[in-house]
């Protein structure tokens, strides 16, 4: 028996990054031989960045975030969509009805985040024509207290804020869920060059994380009680936020759709220092190698 | 009653060396328009006592009273020149140290300056006024104190070796200056020096301490002498040879 | 005249040798895109400067500096003189101050959100809190270094305690005031940075942030020597300032 | 004995009236859902402290101050001496001193990530890169500070340079240097939050982060109290290492 | 070629209240072993020019020359001891006070100890020595600082004053023991003082200043008297009474 291999990931600490906890407290790295260091920062897409340094060899966030870190340094791939966010993020209005009375009013929205991306997608999904919301720049953990003491009308942003806002503030409504827009996803980022030189390892983890995915989907309520101690939270309120979430672990043609997204809105935003193409940044070999089955592209 | 009475007055310092008793029993007591000098080897406990009288310590036994009431801390009746030159205001000039007292009692600014130039003159530093305390001499330094603290008009005058840092001739006029300032208004006045001659030339009254540890007051010598004083005379002759044995005596117990 | 060159000359070596070190580490020791050579940096500066960009940043957040740091030294200044001369004070307000200062204004944020919304009220008032306390404390220590004899000399002249105060402990603690209110500016240009994640359109902070979202890691290095240029040049005409205005309270800075 | 007493009553009322202000604040000025009233903040502490979660963060947030400040201090102190002493190092370190203290250690973590890795080093580093400025800067102009009269009086009896320096600057300056050092520990208490936003798995730091996340307002604010509390003890403490070991050169603090 | 010459030495300061010329082409040589007191009246510049020979200062115009070679910094040849009492460490006892210059030249603990409670004894402070400058009296660190220098064993010593705050038997004692060990040593001596008499029983010459500003050597006074030198004998009288009529014509120019 070799020693186990010693690895080192890193994501945000939120459940939609449940396939890494779920790995390791449920124990799916130690079975495939894989010794690894979970660390936490405070958002996955944050993390991605420490992929270029290669000071950890995967990272667990959201596209743009991906696409960003990938024109710095090629080397930084897309390996499986984790986990696609179906009612995530919404737009949480105060004394307002629906878009249309939003008018005129103050929009809280976190930028260069998914809550930029998702409004950008709303406007445009919609038809609205942005010139008719003010856009405020607001981090999200400050959203609930800007909505409260009235500087916005409503924010855009992910969960838990849209639910602790509802519960903690009268009036409010969801007035747009992201279900009806657009699909955010969250994907599992390596380091190619690391990878390339470590296959073994990578196929092993690619495993283990296949592994966690199909335990969640077979035992959400154990799966719910590791996340819930992984992240030292409440059990409950993590049970219902997983249920917002759908944990994939394959590549498909929305993964690839949502990976061209995020480039186009990255140009949009004047962001794309160079063109790149979905091809470029996903890098299929490692889930091919794990379960050929799951590569539908 | 003593316009200021010193009763068993005691001192000892507590510090990282252990206790050290620099004052035991000192009793003393003066009438209104004194001029007492107190004499003494160094480091036998003069500023110490000074100190005390100014309401600065207190005193770790004893008491002392002025005019009947207990000294609880300084006050603007009782003008202390310190030894050492670290009292003075280093961000103000020579005018505005002399000033400082005028000042806290909101005094107008011509009437300051006046009386600040007057003092200045009488300290023999006409026209030095613009000078901060960084560009003076040691000796002039010391004047400047002497001036703020006789500027503010006090009722007793504490001054610890004010002259010590002096040349023979601005000594000589300070002290006629002072001289005739007590003459003229009587203010009581405590003065420590180690001049025999100047204490037998200012004083009503000359104290001599016992060296330390537990310094005391070990003699009083009354100077009956009329101001100003004639130094040469037979009877200034006598005092001063009076002091000076007590002093030697002191230093020399046992010849 | 000389000594003036010199300082100059000084300081240009010192600056260039930075550069030189920084220039020689990207390329010999790091090597890391994340760590990219001071060339494109000054590359991307110029660029910002030309659009007009860096000056706007440079200007929002200097206001901000600025209004939220004499806030700060303006309410430091007379606590700390107040801790150092009367016990009760300090006694009273020592757990108050003792406390708060270490705990780091971002985690303040929320709390300012909820007090003073999301506009420049809550910025400054992050920029005051992180100035306040070092101030405090220079200015306690300050008044606790003046000499006895000054203060016993003011008092056998007739001071009230208020007197002693305004008069003796203030300007004699004068340069331990400024020394605080030195070390004070570099809080608030770290603290323009986490102030300016809270709903900011425009600072250097802002700029730092959304680069580094976007991994624009020369944008992140020019808002970087903004910052420590701007508090370099700050600093100098602070010093500039004492010299002319308070040179008498303070021989030695 | 008497004023000890005073000291630890006026302490006690000092924070009593913190957490009575905080809790009429709480009920009738600011009522928010996310400013709780003091007590469902000590209940959470009192469970986070049954489950043994919080001792584990302080531990490890402690160690991580400790070392830094440690050895930021021990950079600090000689760089400050030597600025303070020498002319020609004063020219030329000042740019980088006054450049870099103005950069906030929450910009360089990238830096020190590429530098140290996302382990305990980065953290340490930033905590020392926090305190060295501090320290650097109150050291010097505590030399400054000096007497002069007490240089020259070394110089002829045959001091060089050196020992000038280490025999007259150093201990002068004592005082100087222990109050840059509390007010640098501040800042590296702030620091702590932002260096354990990098990739760490304990500490306060990290819990106020995930709390953030989580919107959970009383984890915020034991994580706020403990970082407060800590660090009044902590400076307590230095304070009476102070008076019993350095007393002597520093007769005021 | 004299072992120090003052050559046309001049110091002009230049401050906030504009320039000021302290000192005016003032000319002096110096034979090695030769004990030098420097008279003149408060602030005619005589810490100054010490402050110059010390190489604390460099004069503004002039030269001086110490062997021929031009001063250019304080060095351990010339001990100094200075006006006040700031140049004292308060983080050091008197003894190790006393010792820092012995330390300064690595020598070992026990033998510092010894040297340092030979000169406390010397200037009457024995068993005081762990006592810091804290607590010490006015005359006491003034008594440390005398200590300080003699132990450290100059060529050549400088002296501000360094009687002004004691006593007269401590005074007299402490004369004593200079004399005692120039003319063991024959160091040469530069000695500030306001004490005619004083100068008169150490120097082999009296200097007298012009007052300032533009203060400059006026007259010297070659003072050819053995030693121990009796203050009653009728040549030190003359001495005496010559040097005060120099001083006495400086502070009244006209009478
Ligand atoms: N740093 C300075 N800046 C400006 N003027 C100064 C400075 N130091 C001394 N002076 C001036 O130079 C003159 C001579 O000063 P110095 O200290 O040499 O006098 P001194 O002869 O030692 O007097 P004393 O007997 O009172 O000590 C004085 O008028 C003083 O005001
Ligand atoms: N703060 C203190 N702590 C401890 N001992 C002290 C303190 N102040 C003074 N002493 C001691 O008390 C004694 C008397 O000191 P004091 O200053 O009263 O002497 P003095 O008579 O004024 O001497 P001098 O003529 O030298 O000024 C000295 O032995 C001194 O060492
Ligand atoms: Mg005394
Ligand atoms: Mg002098």
């Amino acid at each position: 028996q070799n020693a186990p291999i010693k690895m080192t990931i890193a994501t945000g600490v939120d459940p939609s990054f449940a396939p890494y906890y779920v790995a390791r407290e449920g124990g799916f790295f130690t079975r495939n031989g894989l010794d690894v260091t979970v660390n936490t920062g405070p958002s996955g897409s944050a993390m991605i960045a420490f992929l270029i340094g290669n000071q950890i060899n995967s990272a667990y966030g959201a596209e743009q975030a991906g696409v960003s870190a990938h024109l710095v340094d090629p080397n930084v791939v897309a390996v499986a969509e984790g986990t696609a966010l179906l009612r995530w993020i919404s737009v949480l209005g105060r004394n307002v009805e629906n878009m249309e009375a939003l008018k005129g009013k103050k929009v809280g929205v976190a930028r260069g985040t998914g809550s930029e991306t998702f409004w950008l997608s709303v406007v445009s999904k919609l038809n609205l024509n942005p010139a008719d919301y003010t856009i405020v720049n607001v981090e999200a953990p400050e959203m609930v207290a800007a909505l409260e003491r009235g500087n916005i009308d409503a924010f855009a942003v992910w969960e838990p804020w849209p639910t602790r806002a509802m519960r903690a503030i009268p009036n409010t409504k969801i007035l747009v869920s992201n279900e009806q827009i657009q699909i955010v996803r969250n994907f599992v980022y390596m380091n190619k060059g690391w990878a390339q030189s470590n296959m073994e390892a990578t196929t092993r983890m690619m495993r283990a994380l296949i592994q966690a995915q199909e335990f969640i989907a077979s035992n959400p309520t154990e799966a719910a009680a590791q996340v819930a101690r992984f992240l030292r939270q409440d059990r409950a309120f993590i049970a219902e936020l997983m249920t917002k979430v759908e944990y994939k672990m394959n590549l498909t043609p929305d993964s690839v759709g949502n990976i061209q997204l995020a480039i186009d809105q990255l140009r949009g935003m004047n962001r794309l220092s160079k063109e790149v193409t979905p091809a470029e940044v996903i890098w299929k070999e490692p889930l091919a190698a794990a379960a050929a089955g799951r590569v539908m592209i | 009653m003593g316009f200021v009475e010193l009763d068993g007055v005691g001192m000892t310092f507590r510090g990282r060396t252990g206790a050290y008793e620099a004052v035991r029993d000192f009793n003393l007591e003066l009438a209104e328009g004194e001029f007492f000098c107190l004499l003494g080897t160094s480091g036998c406990g003069k500023t110490t006592v000074m100190n005390m009288l100014a309401g600065f310590d207190r005193p770790t036994s004893g008491e002392i009273r002025l005019e009947g009431r207990p000294v609880r801390g300084p006050g603007a009746d009782r003008g202390v020149v310190f030894q050492g030159h670290d009292s003075l205001y280093d961000w103000l000039t020579a005018r505005d140290n002399i000033a400082f007292g005028l000042r806290l009692r909101s005094m107008g600014r011509g009437e300051r300056r006046a009386i600040a130039d007057r003092f200045l003159n009488m300290v023999g530093l006409t026209g030095q006024g613009a000078k901060h305390p960084s560009e003076l001499s040691g000796g002039m330094k010391q004047r400047i104190q002497i001036a703020r603290a006789l500027a503010n008009d006090p009722r007793m005058l504490l001054m610890d070796e004010p002259f010590g840092a002096l040349d023979a001739m601005t000594r000589a006029v300070l002290q006629g200056e002072l001289s005739r300032i007590w003459s003229e208004n009587r203010k009581t006045v405590l003065f420590i020096t180690h001049d025999i001659e100047e204490a037998c030339a200012l004083a009503t009254r000359v104290g001599v301490m016992k060296r330390g540890p537990g310094g005391t007051l070990k003699a009083v010598v009354p100077i009956d002498l009329p101001f100003p004083r004639e130094r040469t005379s037979d009877a200034f002759m006598a005092c001063f040879r009076q002091v000076h044995a007590l002093i030697h005596e002191e230093i020399h117990p046992h010849e | 005249m000389n000594s003036r060159a010199a300082t100059v000359a000084g300081y240009l070596i010192g600056f260039a040798l930075l550069f030189a070190i920084w220039h020689l580490a990207s390329v010999f020791i790091v090597r890391s895109v994340l760590f990219p050579s001071p060339f494109p940096v000054f590359e991307r500066g110029w660029v910002l400067i030309a659009d007009g960009l860096l000056q706007e940043s440079v200007w929002a957040s200097m206001r901000r500096i600025i209004q939220g740091f004499l806030l700060g030294s303006a309410i430091g200044i007379p606590i700390g003189l107040a801790i150092g001369s009367f016990r009760p004070v300090r006694l009273l307000l020592e757990p108050w101050t003792e406390f708060f200062r270490f705990i780091p204004a971002v985690a303040m944020i929320t709390v300012a959100v909820i007090w003073f919304g999301i506009g420049e009220e809550s910025k400054i008032f992050l920029i005051a809190y992180t100035t306040v306390f070092v101030v405090v404390i220079a200015t306690a220590a300050g008044v606790g270094a003046v000499g006895k004899d000054k203060i016993r000399a003011a008092q056998c002249l007739g001071a009230n305690k208020f007197q002693v105060f305004a008069l003796v402990a203030l300007p004699a603690t004068v340069p331990y005031i400024l020394t605080g209110m030195r070390l004070a500016m570099a809080n608030a240009f770290v603290t323009i940075v986490a102030a300016e994640l809270v709903a900011s359109n425009d600072g250097l902070g802002k700029m730092l942030w959304d680069a580094r979202l976007f991994m624009q890691v020369e944008d992140i290095f020019v808002a970087l020597i903004s910052l420590g240029l701007l508090g370099f040049a700050t600093d100098r005409v602070f010093r500039l300032l004492i010299r002319a205005f308070a040179g008498r309270f303070n021989p030695t800075m």
